[in-house]
């Protein structure tokens, strides 16, 4: 059950480059004359942003930064007090209170949006949360409205395709419009391939875990690669750290070196961390010494490890993909089984963790049904409830004493591919 | 023909104030609330007036407030437990404009106009509540007596930290809690800041920064009132049975009535 | 049923359609489809869903309206977690228990996240059901939404038309449109005698009124509101002494006919409302006689619909008019109540509140589940509202 | 003779049980946890040793379970609740498939094969439906918790509850006590609702017969009747039934002390 912990260069490195943009925010909010435009994870597309040299800023990251910090609270109370319900998605509480707290946070000041950006992808919470910030900030947010994937095929449809097409065309003239100039076509052409060259390399770092030991844990120190994933993608300083960090982790893989001492058990979580508990969290599993192989909450932002990379002969058509087809949020629920399937699967994990959050009900509306489901394929599954942003939710006894129990009966079990037992 | 008599049935206890025409309280008493209800009421009036020599026949008006209003069919008056603890407070603490109401299911914020009226309230709807219920719980735990716990919680030096929002699952910490060994000082602390900061969310909600009134049987833990103070950073006014201010609140919102009716 | 037997008097016209309401299951749609070949039932789930297209092919669109206070949820809530709203799980729950069998298929679309998965739930569960979902858009402004949608609207006829095995024409539109046209048309006109007038038209009549279209064929609801405006506009009697309210409540999960009478026992003359919004979105009839009537029912939806909060159309302000609809209504008061864990109308409050605190419109913030069997703590915070509002 | 004993640290009581080579239960005892969990184990464990006039150096293995289980400190291993109230219903009852366990904060579903735990679930975040629901609802009768399984059999017209949220529960019953309900129709509609509740929660991991019903609310005769009525199947229930997550420790300490003896 020993942890090993490794703070290696790509933990550095994370930390340099992310220090670097959120300076970059304060500057901005400071007046450095660089416009921000507030954006959504879901299938973010930063690369257009990047071509017209606005910083992207993602309040999702920042309130997972406060809750990390354990400073969401005082954020979520004063929007409560404002009129939002206990059961609101925290990530917006805590992002409306640091709004009008003045936009300090301990890691940056956020900047005042220039585009408030709602890529609608999937989570109908952005509409809300976008719309609030509209009203609050006066800005009109541009709606990117993106069709959710609802064919049998799990694929968007040519209309769909076209319509987000043209809706490109219009936020490219709404960013010619905030910074005043065109767009130029090689900048994009450049930011999509830097990021195809970042995506490929992500996906590799993920099929690392496919190895036993697991280099890493795809879970808990996925995490620390998501940040760059997101705010730095495009850019060279992005494309730097998924070089460093994939090759230290293939090493890692190489010497056959794992997250924990010992790897007993392989497992696949299902759901965003609980942010405000995440150590505690982190050692429940540790104590077991169970590795999660593979999550669903690494693939928000994008779905890379299935083969999709953004074309640099093609950048609008694929941001349109992106948007559309390869990322978490917009992917139908069923899909989501799939995806949890291959993990399973190609992945050789033994069993499943389901960690259901109130806060965020894109993911977690129906989980039962899906514990239903991957039970039923004998598949051990566990349903533990927290929240992402929200520490109040988080019971440690309760939820110690379900891993233990969902732990100890698979250790009872008869060995099985995959439980190294 | 010269008492007014405010009723208030709770789900834990029934209260009756007497008042006189002019507003002065002769009387004020508490039982333990038990069915039937009729009965209840007619005993408790009864024993009231008995207490201060008088009898039905004195009697001029009987108003009642609280879950069980209008289950007593003699009443003149039924008013909801928010309007009448409004009035009570009212009359206790002139000044006040926020009323705060912790009960042992439900606790609300009022914010009242001078005088009384309820001008906005905010009362938890959910797993936030149970307060009271959610004390003596705790009390029960940590094997010490109800009475004792206000002032067993103001010598709390590091009070825990209680975060679950749902009273059952609150017991589960403290329990979580006494196993770690915890001093019963500490967990009481923590219990009452969990509480207060619980009410700061209601009272927050109706927007009032001003000086509050508490209200119903919390007022009686010291403890209570201090992180009230603390978390709400208002003075916080307590009358010395604070539990009777909706009992009172009812019998002074009569006088009204009967005053307004004779002019 | 012929109309001709239908009782005249506005208490028997409501009783009618509380008997329709509160029976379990689908009789009149499955009396309509055996009435003719080529017809088929599709259950709507909330909040809207282009009723004229589905009719137009030959499906009755039935609405999905939760499963009220009678249901046990036994099955459904092991799939969707305590803080997921009650209409996700009872509507599930029905499906588990073979309620929903005398449907051809069911439809959902892009309200919220909850009900999005429940289609997928759906789909997984009820491997013979067909499911439909529709992609609503969300950007108002854009030139390209009202094709996507029409373009949207054309695949959901020709789901429709499978499930009948007869795919509508123009025409067919055309005429669906001129019904629920008159529908809407008596709704509107009913809202309107409420406002003017609530002592000839209490809102646990009306409800019921509007309602039962979820059940019954268009043409036998026009008939049945033509009646209970008539009943209702003859109807005697003398406005009391009540506060006014306008209730609002983006009513995707619906109210009992017992807490709807419970709000107005409390005190209160209710003078608008949203419930079963879908049915009635509209602020005026759709254009009967364009080229495409559905390029037509697209605009209707993008550009002359009522605000909601699975709606957002940047152009308007839905506080803002909830505003000016207190103000037209003359009303003393808003409520605001919002089913419990529904996260877009809990979402909306905040905004509520602060207009309404601007415009120094007492208001009060509830939350209900249709589930609710006692109302006595409900009842007791609009009674100390009411009374916040007479007692000086 | 040699012996091994399970100690069940529970939010209120601590249970303790001692066998043994046999598997037969030689002694039982139940204390209050009280403020102090830490000495709640020991307190237990000397409590179980009196019973049985058992020396401490005839228990070859000890096994703490329950919510103080890492409190059991002088114990040999920790096995949550979970494992050994499957463990223990197997014991009692070797055709259990389904064990149903209702504890003051806690309900629980366990699907069991040979003693070993399938799958498992456990109320959620909202504690709605568990014992504690019954412990209030008798207070605010104003009767004993003993008492209220009894009187809810006599029900006729069960009333229906708007919830099972233990905290509002309070103002269900007393607005049914205001509208002149007979007591044991309250409790009747209680019964009912938590039944309900439970078997919707053990519904999870499959409703396998032969159901065990464990934990301190199945010495609740009306609990019994109710959860019966409504399974439609009968339920093992036994004296000893709180005990389980004890029985079961107890039974893992036995088998523990037998491999390592097995192993040196």
């Amino acid at each position: 059950m020993t942890e090993n912990h490794y703070q290696g260069k790509l933990h550095h490195l994370q930390k340099e480059l992310m220090s670097e943009y959120y300076a970059a925010l304060t500057a901005s909010a400071n007046g450095s004359g660089v416009p921000a435009a507030y954006l959504l994870i879901g299938g973010n597309p930063v690369e257009l942003l990047r071509a017209f040299d606005i910083l992207p800023v993602f309040p999702e990251v920042n309130a997972l930064q406060l809750a990390v910090r354990k400073q969401s609270l005082p954020f979520i109370q004063s929007a409560e007090f404002m009129g939002y319900s206990s059961d609101n998605c925290a990530y917006v509480k805590a992002d409306i209170g640091m709004y009008f707290g003045g936009r300090q946070t301990p890691f940056a000041t956020i900047p005042e949006p220039s585009l408030l950006l709602c890529n609608y992808v999937g989570c109908n919470v952005y509409l809300d949360w976008f719309g609030h910030l509209a009203e609050f900030t006066g800005q009109s947010a541009f709606q990117l409205d993106i069709p959710f994937i609802r064919s049998a095929s799990g694929k968007p449809s040519k209309e769909d395709i076209e319509y987000v097409l043209r809706q490109l065309h219009h936020l490219i003239e709404r960013c010619e419009e905030i910074t005043g100039r065109k767009l130029d076509e090689e900048k994009l052409r450049e930011a999509v391939r830097l990021s195809s060259l970042t995506g490929d390399l992500w996906a590799k770092i993920k099929h690392l875990t496919k190895r036993t030991p697991a280099p890493y844990d795809a879970y808990f120190d996925s995490v620390t690669m998501m940040a760059p994933l997101y705010c730095l993608r495009g850019t060279p300083q992005g494309l730097e750290f998924f070089e460093t960090a994939y090759a230290e982790l293939l090493a890692k893989a190489e010497a056959g070196i794992g997250p924990l001492e010992k790897e007993r058990f392989r497992y696949v979580i299902e759901g965003p961390p609980p942010w405000p508990h995440l150590r505690a969290f982190r050692d429940m599993f540790s104590r077991w010494d169970a590795v999660a192989v593979a999550s669903t909450y690494s693939t928000v932002g994008g779905l890379w490890e299935f083969g999709f990379s953004h074309d640099p002969d093609h950048p609008l058509e694929s941001i349109a993909r992106h948007l559309l087809e390869w990322n978490l949020t917009n992917r139908n629920f069923l899909q989501r089984y799939e995806q949890i399937e291959r993990y399973l699967e190609e992945w050789n994990a033994s069993a499943l963790v389901i960690h259901s959050v109130k806060s965020c009900r894109l993911f977690s509306a129906g989980q039962g049904d899906m514990r239903e489901y991957f039970t039923k394929r004998g598949v051990p599954t566990l349903l533990v409830e927290s929240d992402l942003e929200d520490p109040r939710y988080f019971s440690e006894a309760q939820m110690r004493n379900r891993i233990d129990a969902f732990f100890e009966s698979i250790a009872h079990r008869p060995t099985r591919e995959g439980v190294t037992a | 023909m010269n008492i007014i008599a405010g009723v208030d049935l709770g789900s834990r206890s029934t209260k009756v104030v007497l008042i006189d025409r002019e507003g002065r309280q002769l009387f004020a008493s508490a039982t333990r609330t038990r069915p039937p209800l009729i009965e209840l009421v007619d005993r408790a009036v009864d024993e009231a007036l008995a207490a201060i020599g008088a009898g039905r026949s004195d009697l001029r008006y009987i108003a009642t407030t609280g879950f069980g209003r209008s289950s007593y069919p003699e009443r003149d008056l039924q008013l909801t437990e928010v309007t009448a603890a409004a009035y009570g407070a009212a009359a206790l603490f002139p000044g006040t404009r926020c009323v705060l109401d912790i009960g042992a299911q439900s606790s609300r914020a009022v914010k009242i106009a001078p005088g009384g009226r309820v001008r906005e309230f905010k009362s938890n709807e959910k797993c936030a509540a149970g307060a009271g219920g959610f004390v003596e719980r705790a009390a029960k735990y940590l094997e010490t007596e109800l009475a004792e716990v206000g002032e067993l919680s103001m010598n709390g030096n590091e009070p825990v930290a209680i975060s679950s929002v749902c009273a059952v699952l609150a017991e589960s910490e403290i329990i979580n809690h006494v196993s770690q060994g915890e001093s019963r000082e500490n967990i009481l602390r923590g219990v009452h800041q969990s509480l207060a900061e619980r009410a700061v969310l209601l009272v927050k909600r109706i927007g009032i920064e001003e000086e509050v009134t508490l209200v119903g049987g919390m007022g009686y833990q010291a403890g209570m009132i201090r992180a009230l103070q603390e978390a709400l950073a208002v003075p916080i006014n307590c009358a010395p049975q604070p539990e009777m201010a909706g009992a009172l609140g009812a019998a002074l919102l009569s006088k009204r009535r009967i005053e307004k009716s004779a002019a | 049923m012929s109309t001709q037997s239908l009782p005249q008097s506005i208490e028997a016209l409501v009783e009618h359609c509380d008997r329709i309401i509160e029976e379990p299951g689908f009789a009149p749609a499955v009396a309509w489809k055996r009435a003719a070949p080529n017809r088929a039932a599709i259950g709507c789930f909330p909040v809207y869903t282009p009723t004229e297209v589905f009719y137009a092919s030959g499906v009755l669109p039935v609405g999905l309206a939760g499963g009220g206070n009678r249901m046990e949820i036994a099955h459904a809530d092991s799939r969707f977690q305590s803080f997921i709203c009650s209409i996700i799980k009872s509507t599930l729950e029905q499906g588990m228990t073979g309620l929903l069998e005398d449907l051809d298929g069911v439809v959902f679309h892009s309200i919220c996240d909850p009900a999005r998965n429940l289609a997928s739930v759906y789909t997984r569960n009820f491997p013979q059901t067909p499911v439909e979902y529709i992609h609503f858009p969300q950007n108002f402004e854009a030139e390209e939404a009202p094709q996507y949608l029409r373009d949207e609207y054309e695949r959901v006829a020709r789901f429709a038309g499978e499930l009948s095995g007869k795919q509508m024409t123009t025409e067919d539109l055309r005429a669906a449109i001129r019904i629920y046209n008159r529908v809407r048309e008596t709704i509107r006109r009913l809202y309107a005698l409420r406002r003017d007038s609530p002592h000839l038209l209490r809102t646990r009549e009306l409800y019921p009124l509007v309602r039962v279209g979820h059940l019954i064929p268009p043409e036998e609801h026009a008939e049945l509101l033509a009646d209970a405006l008539h009943a209702a506009a003859t109807r005697e009697g003398r406005e009391r002494d009540r506060i006014r309210v306008v209730l609002t409540g983006s009513f995707c999960e619906q109210p009992t006919l017992d807490l709807i009478a419970a709000i107005e026992d409390a005190g209160c003359y209710l003078v608008d409302d949203d419930f079963l919004i879908g049915r009635r979105w509209f602020n005026g009839n759709v254009p009967e006689n364009t080229a495409d009537p559905l390029l037509a029912l697209a605009e209707d939806y993008l550009n002359a619909s009522l605000p909601s909060p699975v709606k957002h159309d940047m152009r308007i302000s839905p506080s803002e008019l909830l505003v000016e609809r207190a103000r037209s209504h003359r009303a003393d008061a808003v409520i605001v109540l919002c089913a419990k864990f529904c996260e877009p109308s809990l979402f909306a409050y905040p905004i509520y509140r602060k207009a309404l605190q601007a415009a120094g419109i007492p208001h009060l913030f509830l939350e209900f589940e249709e589930k609710m069997w006692m109302f006595d703590r409900i009842k007791s915070e609009i009674e100390t509202f009411v009374e916040s509002l007479l007692f000086d | 003779m040699k012996y091994a004993a399970g100690i069940d640290v529970g939010s209120t009581q601590t249970k303790c049980i001692i066998i043994d080579e046999n598997k037969r239960i030689v002694a039982r005892a139940l204390t209050d946890t009280g403020a102090n969990i830490t000495r709640a184990g020991e307190r237990g464990y000397e409590a179980v040793l009196a019973a049985g006039g058992i020396a401490r150096e005839d228990v070859l293995c000890v096994v703490g379970t329950g919510y103080g289980r890492f409190k059991v400190s002088f114990g040999d291993l920790q096995i949550t609740e979970i494992t050994c109230h499957a463990k223990g219903a197997s014991m009692l009852f070797p055709d259990t498939a389904t064990v149903i366990d209702m504890g003051g904060q806690d309900a629980k579903g366990i699907s069991v094969q040979n003693g070993e735990v399938v799958d498992f679930v456990m109320n959620d975040k909202c504690a709605a439906g568990t014992g504690r629901f019954l412990s209030t609802a008798a207070e605010t009768l104003g009767l004993s918790l003993d008492e209220i399984g009894a009187i809810s059999l006599k029900a006729r017209n069960p009333v229906r509850l708007s919830t099972v949220c233990t905290v509002f529960v309070e103002s269900d019953i007393m607005s049914y006590v205001a509208q002149g309900k007979k007591t044991e129709d309250i409790l009747g509609g209680i019964h009912s609702a938590i039944a309900a509740r439970t078997i919707a929660l053990v519904r999870r991991v499959g409703l396998k017969p032969n159901y065990t019903f464990t934990g301190g609310v199945s010495l609740n005769v009306g609990m019994v009747k109710m959860l019966e009525e409504k399974l439609g199947a009968p339920l093992n229930v036994s004296p000893d039934s709180h005990y389980m997550g004890a029985i079961g420790a107890a039974v893992f300490a036995l088998e523990h002390a037998m491999s390592t003896t097995a192993a040196s």
